[in-house]
């Protein structure tokens, strides 16, 4: 009896040692990563010059210039719209999925989601090329390769990651907030936006901070619609080169300097993901804040 | 300089000869087993596969492994001993040649200069493809067709074919310092394979791009250069000058193994693969 | 004001839960201006009762109404029935507390805010008011910006209180407004009923006998899902009509 | 008045949820069709069942290195990824170190998946000597998806009342059979969720599988043979542009593929949650 | 089985929330075998003493503790002390009705699960008796394996009593069990309460007065965080010590 009673303690002190260890592991494994990124670009940045590499607008390894400045643009303006797309359309369609689709909807619409969470990069790039691109071009003019291309599809391809953890959220806010909010009269949309969207919103940005990771990251579909000039887009039909395509076109045969300058294209995506990331959460907790004033020491249950 | 710049394309078949040389004949006794490590250049990938299938077939015991990775890759792999065979999609850079690498040549692939098939154009003087690549010719209507802007595709600047059509179109100038400029529009769309690449084209009705000769079907539109057509014959007879040459390369001294492979892609057998979607190199 | 006309009028209710019957045709009238205490054992259908009269068992998937809740002359559950308009005017006190995560402050200027009070004068106002009244502004009144998760019981209950009153509905709902209140804050709870009266309709369930005694006009008495005897409160305790009403308020019952 | 501006606000909400959700459904059946319209008519029962060696260029073993892949890499991501969510939203004391934790985890997420490969290249193929393998592939594609894990999980697991734990604990419980009795079960259909999502990285990722897993086209023979997934295959075929026919078809196969793993999955929580939670919740 | 020694010694006990201060410098002692009513206007720390007995408030992040309680003889808030031990010893109801989310049976048969009761039918007894014992059977005896979630108020509050009876623990702590339950059912807990001091030794929160006067042995009169006073039942009804507790117990308080 008493043995028994030890032998689970043990495991149970194990156990939770393996869950102390597996958090160690995971962010160790990731850490690393962010280090061998920052080793290997860091230096090749302090070479270049910090200023020149990051404001200067030529990129051309074979005479020496190695300026990202139009890629850094092309990257933020691809990523915060297909933010805006993603988040416009994907936290609504979650709002749907959560709270008023019929089971019916429900079913047929989540297995959709999560299927296009499966579909790869490149084919969403070669259903941009076959399908998008000539739209455009034909709609707008032009060879329609432009970052109004990588824009939606990025945005389409962030869906699933945000529908998903946002309707997860939002599920999860406990039905006594819902009552309590109708039975004061509220209507579903008042009481979804000024009681289930607060008690959701770590869930949400989650949603959208990796989603938005998503967009940033992504290469292989971008790569197909972009056009790959790079150029500082004068419209939202110019073709761009983001940071990612810059990489990939480069980094199969870069050597030296050159290499150094592609890992250091690297850091400057993992700062934007990062200030992006700060953004967006001091963003989000004030606007939340300031609308029911500052909600004293309330974490979302 | 990190453009890789591409000698004359009869040369390097010279030198590839030259290597060929060097490489001891071995016995036919059935005494071959073990892996061969491939790895290099994507656009010799599926030519490596096919021939590797063959060999497999004939060889039973002998593994042959087809990495991608890219030209690069497969020039340092090489250099490296990571793998037996290298591939490249070019020929070497003046850095890599002191590397003491021998160069096998496993294929030619030509270069097409290619159109929408609804364009009326069929057929560009060398001078006019690079006045478009520079963009002095912004209108089809320039050269004869319709009256509709140029969109003009580039590949990345790691392709292999990139650097063999620069070269052979001129599309690049030498500094005074000895550096290179490049003269292609800042315009230039780029795509970052003959499959995109082939498919922007096919898309979009003003579009002019190049690509591996062996890729072209109906839905893109090769143009002839100065009358001539981009077609195996012509490379072969030296009437049409865009192509470059397919690399197998190792380092030191091969293994049997090895060397049984590289025979056999330059056997009759295997330049018959290669022919099928490229050039044979012999 | 002090009219008694009825102003729900209850035809033949029916609520089933999948397949229980928790309701079984009522048919009852609660007047104007008074109040209405609904008692009965533990599970015999109150909160369900209450529930449908502003129609919040329209949350519960497998419940299902049939029969008439009519509010001054229209069905409540006929189709295009304005719901929100109807619980604004129907307010409830949940049987368990359940204050949103955000402050007391918060919590109060809740339902005012939805109804489009902005000027933060006027918010600051109706919430003093309503929790004065629900007896909870002495114990609050410097910690307003905290959340009310971290109230007790009986405090979290008083919130929910002054959280419907600061709607100001015409009818007030109340699932057992007083279970975590100790006597003093009970007796306030019943004096503001009492207030409260004057301008609203009120239905309280309770299981305290003697509160229903004291504060309601009419009293209904629940079993199982029907509705054995509905009188005035006074007739109910004193005369009861039926044996098992009887039976259940001198405790004699089970 | 206000009332009904108040209404007028109301409906277009529901319009722009219900538009919303249109457009959803419209991109996806789009896309869907697209590739199924594309891909179905070039799959034929040869494509599907033979290997490199035949007429067809079959997919049989990519089919199967692609589920091998998903298997190593769910069977190192998985539990790290839900061990680690556990220990920070349960265990951890919450403050800034948690914060920042997890601050950086949701960084990560935004790396380019050809850095992971590059990494994966350096670090596991040549530094660790696990070569071009499966292996290789599934280390890096573990580390690839853990934010994925990690966020999503940690998500599933706050969607849990804290009555029911306190409850548990009240009860004797310890934290552990809480853990595996409360709250396990009620966020376990979130945490499919993530894990479903990360089937879809997985399954989805191109450059960081070929630099480390290497593109062989043949069946591996164990888990240190270099192998070519779906995606990969997909990828090379496009780009040299032979045949679009066959990328299509692959296409699709991989969609199938996808919905089959996801409709296990939800299966497999089903019977899992009925499991765990001793009768119906 | 009688004899009353004390069984839990509290000294100098403080509790905070962040900067307020819930219990100040309470030191009583807590018979065995016994019923101890605590008694006391809502928001004066009556559930905050009750979570400190079996360390439940260790959960709340911002709550801190000093001083000693003492279960025979070892304090449980010392370094190592095996809470999960202590809170099988000590049982509580909750305040609040917190059903799991399972079947009626899986809720009340999960403590016998955690303490490593497999057999089946032995599992079965336990439910039933449990079930019986807090007055349920009868109405949930044909549904148990129905979801807990679905129960009425007053019957989810039967359920949360009889998942702690199947665990049989030697302290049992009650937040107001008898808040939603009706008058009948109420004395069926009470008569529960008068079984189980036979075994257990019983620690309860209640607003009613009579009730604390009906089962308690010893009463314990909160306010603002402290005890003024703690004496026999009997006495402190009869016989209060200090003005407050009598203005308190005669209603005159506040
Ligand atoms: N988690 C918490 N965070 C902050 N303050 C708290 C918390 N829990 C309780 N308090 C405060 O501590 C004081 C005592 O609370 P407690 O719950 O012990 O009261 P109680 O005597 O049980 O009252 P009731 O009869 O209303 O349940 C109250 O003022 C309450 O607001
Ligand atoms: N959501 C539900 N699903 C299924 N059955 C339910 C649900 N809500 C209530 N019931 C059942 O309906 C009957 C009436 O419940 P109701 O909550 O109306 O009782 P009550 O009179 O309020 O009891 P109490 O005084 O205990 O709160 C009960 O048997 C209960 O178990
Ligand atoms: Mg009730
Ligand atoms: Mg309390």
């Amino acid at each position: 009896m008493q043995k028994k009673k030890l032998l689970k303690k043990i495991a149970s002190y194990g156990v939770e040692k393996l869950f102390l260890l597996s958090a160690c592991v995971a962010v160790l494994a990731l850490l690393v990563i962010g280090v061998y990124i920052l080793v290997s670009g860091l230096p090749g940045m302090f070479k270049i010059g910090v200023g020149q590499f990051l404001f200067g607008e030529k990129w051309s390894p074979s005479e020496g210039y190695y300026g990202i400045l139009t890629m850094i643009i092309a990257s933020l303006a691809a990523t915060i719209g297909a933010a805006v797309i993603g988040v416009g359309i994907g936290v609504p369609t979650a709002v749907f999925l959560a709270d008023i689709a019929p089971k019916w909807a429900v079913r047929i619409l989540r297995p959709a989601v999560e299927l296009l969470a499966g579909i790869p990069s490149v084919v969403y790039g070669y259903f941009g090329l076959v399908v998008l691109v000539p739209f455009i071009s034909n709609t707008f003019g032009g060879a329609g390769n432009s970052l109004l291309a990588i824009i939606i599809i990025l945005g389409i391809m962030i869906l699933p990651t945000i529908i998903n953890l946002s309707e997860l959220a939002i599920r999860a806010v406990p039905r006594s907030f819902v009552e309590g909010s109708l039975g004061l009269g509220a209507s579903r949309m008042q009481t979804f936006l000024r009681v289930s969207l607060p008690s959701a919103k770590s869930g949400i940005t989650a949603s959208i901070i990796l989603g938005v990771g998503r967009a940033i990251g992504e290469t292989m579909a971008v790569i197909l619609v972009a056009g790959n000039t790079p150029q500082i887009p004068g419209s939202i039909l110019d073709s761009v080169r983001t940071l990612t395509i810059n990489i990939a076109f480069e980094m199969s045969y870069a050597s030296g300097i050159h290499r150094e300058a592609l890992f250091a294209t690297g850091v400057v995506l993992f700062a934007i993901i990062m200030i992006l990331n700060f953004t967006l959460q001091a963003v989000l907790n004030r606007k939340a804040g300031t609308r029911k004033r500052r909600r004293a020491g309330v974490k979302p249950r | 300089e990190q453009t890789p710049i591409f000698d004359d394309p009869v040369e390097v078949a010279e030198q590839g000869a030259g290597g060929q040389e060097t490489l001891p004949p071995i016995g036919d006794d059935g005494e071959l087993k073990g892996t061969i490590e491939i790895i290099g250049s994507t656009s010799v990938q599926p030519l490596a596969e096919e021939l590797a299938r063959e060999f497999m077939k004939a060889n039973p015991d002998i593994v042959v492994n087809v990495q991608g990775g890219g030209s690069s890759v497969g020039v340092t792999s090489a250099i490296n001993g990571i793998c037996d065979i290298g591939t490249a999609s070019r020929s070497l850079k003046e850095t890599e040649k002191g590397a003491g690498l021998t160069e096998h040549i496993a294929a030619l692939d030509g270069i097409a200069v290619v159109v929408h098939p609804n364009n009326s154009v069929s057929d560009l003087s060398a001078e006019q493809v690079k006045q478009i690549y520079m963009g002095e010719i912004t209108n089809w209507s320039e050269v004869g067709g319709a009256d509709k802007p140029i969109i003009v595709f580039n590949r990345e600047a790691a392709s292999g074919t990139r650097g063999a059509f620069i070269e052979l179109a001129k599309l690049e100038e030498k500094r005074d310092d000895g550096s290179k400029r490049l003269l292609i529009t800042s315009e230039a769309l780029e795509a970052n394979s003959n499959g995109a690449l082939k498919t922007n084209v096919s898309t979009k009705e003003g579009a002019i791009g190049y690509v591996s000769m062996g890729t072209i079907d109906d839905t893109i539109k090769a143009v002839s250069i100065g009358g001539v057509q981009a077609t195996a014959g012509n490379v072969i007879d030296g009437t049409y000058t865009l192509y470059r040459p397919f690399l197998m390369l190792t380092s030191g001294q091969p293994n049997a193994i090895t060397r049984a492979f590289l025979e056999f892609v330059k056997s009759e057998a295997g330049q018959e693969i290669a022919s099928q979607d490229y050039i044979s190199a012999n | 004001m002090m009219k008694k006309y009825d102003i729900i009028e209850i035809n033949d209710l029916n609520l089933f839960y999948g397949d229980t019957q928790a309701l079984k045709d009522i048919s009852v009238n609660i007047k104007s201006n008074s109040v209405t205490a609904l008692i009965g054992p533990s599970g015999c259908g109150k909160s369900s009762f209450l529930k449908s009269l502003n129609r919040m068992n329209d949350l519960v998937p497998i419940a299902k109404t049939t029969g008439e809740v009519m509010l001054d002359d229209k069905d409540i559950f006929e189709q295009g029935y304005d719901i929100v308009a109807l619980r604004k005017r129907v307010g409830m006190v949940f049987q368990k507390p359940n204050p949103f995560p955000f402050s007391i402050y918060d919590n109060v200027a809740y339902g005012p805010r939805v109804h489009g009070v902005k000027n933060k004068k006027r918010l600051d106002e109706i919430v003093e008011k309503s929790l004065k009244q629900a007896a909870l502004w002495d114990e609050v009144s410097d910690r307003l910006k905290d959340s009310a998760m971290g109230l007790s019981g009986g405090q979290q209950q008083r919130l929910c209180i002054a959280r419907v009153l600061a709607v100001e509905p015409g009818v007030i709902l109340m699932d057992e407004p007083t279970s975590a209140l100790d006597p003093i804050a009970t007796l306030k709870v019943e004096d503001l009923i009492h207030e409260l009266k004057k301008e609203f309709t009120i239905v309280i369930v309770t299981h305290n006998m003697q509160q229903a005694a004291r504060i309601s006009d009419e009293t209904a008495f629940f079993l199982m899902g029907e509705i054995i005897e509905f009188e005035k409160t006074s007739d109910l305790f004193e005369n009861p009509k039926d044996k098992r009403t009887e039976d259940y308020i001198t405790g004699r019952f089970g | 008045m206000n009332r009904k501006f108040g209404r007028l606000k109301d409906t277009l909400g529901f319009v722009q949820i219900g538009l919303s959700a249109l457009v959803t459904i419209g991109i996806l059946g789009l896309i869907l069709y697209y590739i199924l319209l594309k891909g179905i008519p070039n799959i034929s029962w040869g494509f599907l069942t033979t290997g490199f060696d035949s007429e067809y260029h079959g997919i049989a073993d990519i089919l199967l290195t692609t589920i091998f892949i998903i298997g190593i890499t769910l069977v190192i991501a998985v539990p790290i990824g839900v061990f680690a969510a556990i220990y920070l939203s349960e265990y951890a004391k919450q403050g800034r170190i948690v914060r920042i934790i997890r601050f950086s985890i949701e960084s990560l997420a935004g790396i380019p998946s050809i850095i992971y490969g590059l990494f994966g290249y350096i670090f596991f193929v040549l530094l660790l000597g696990l070569k071009f393998s499966l292996l290789s592939g599934g280390f890096t594609l573990s580390i690839l998806v853990l934010p994925t894990i990690i966020r999503s999980t940690e998500e599933a697991l706050k969607t849990v009342p804290k009555s029911y734990k306190e409850a548990s604990l009240a009860l004797g419980a310890s934290r552990l059979y809480t853990l595996f009795k409360i709250t396990l079960p009620s966020a376990l259909s979130g945490i499919m969720s993530s894990v479903i999502l990360s089937v879809g990285r997985i399954v989805g990722e191109s450059a960081a599988v070929f630099m480390t897993a290497g593109m062989v086209y043949r069946l591996p023979g164990s888990i240190m043979d270099s192998g070519r997934t779906l995606a990969v295959h997909m990828f090379a075929s496009a780009n040299e542009g032979f045949s679009f026919d066959e990328t299509w078809a692959t296409a699709a196969v991989l969609v199938i593929l996808v919905a089959i793993i996801n409709l296990a999955a939800r299966l497999l929580t089903r019977i899992l949650s009925k499991k765990f939670s001793m009768g119906k919740g």
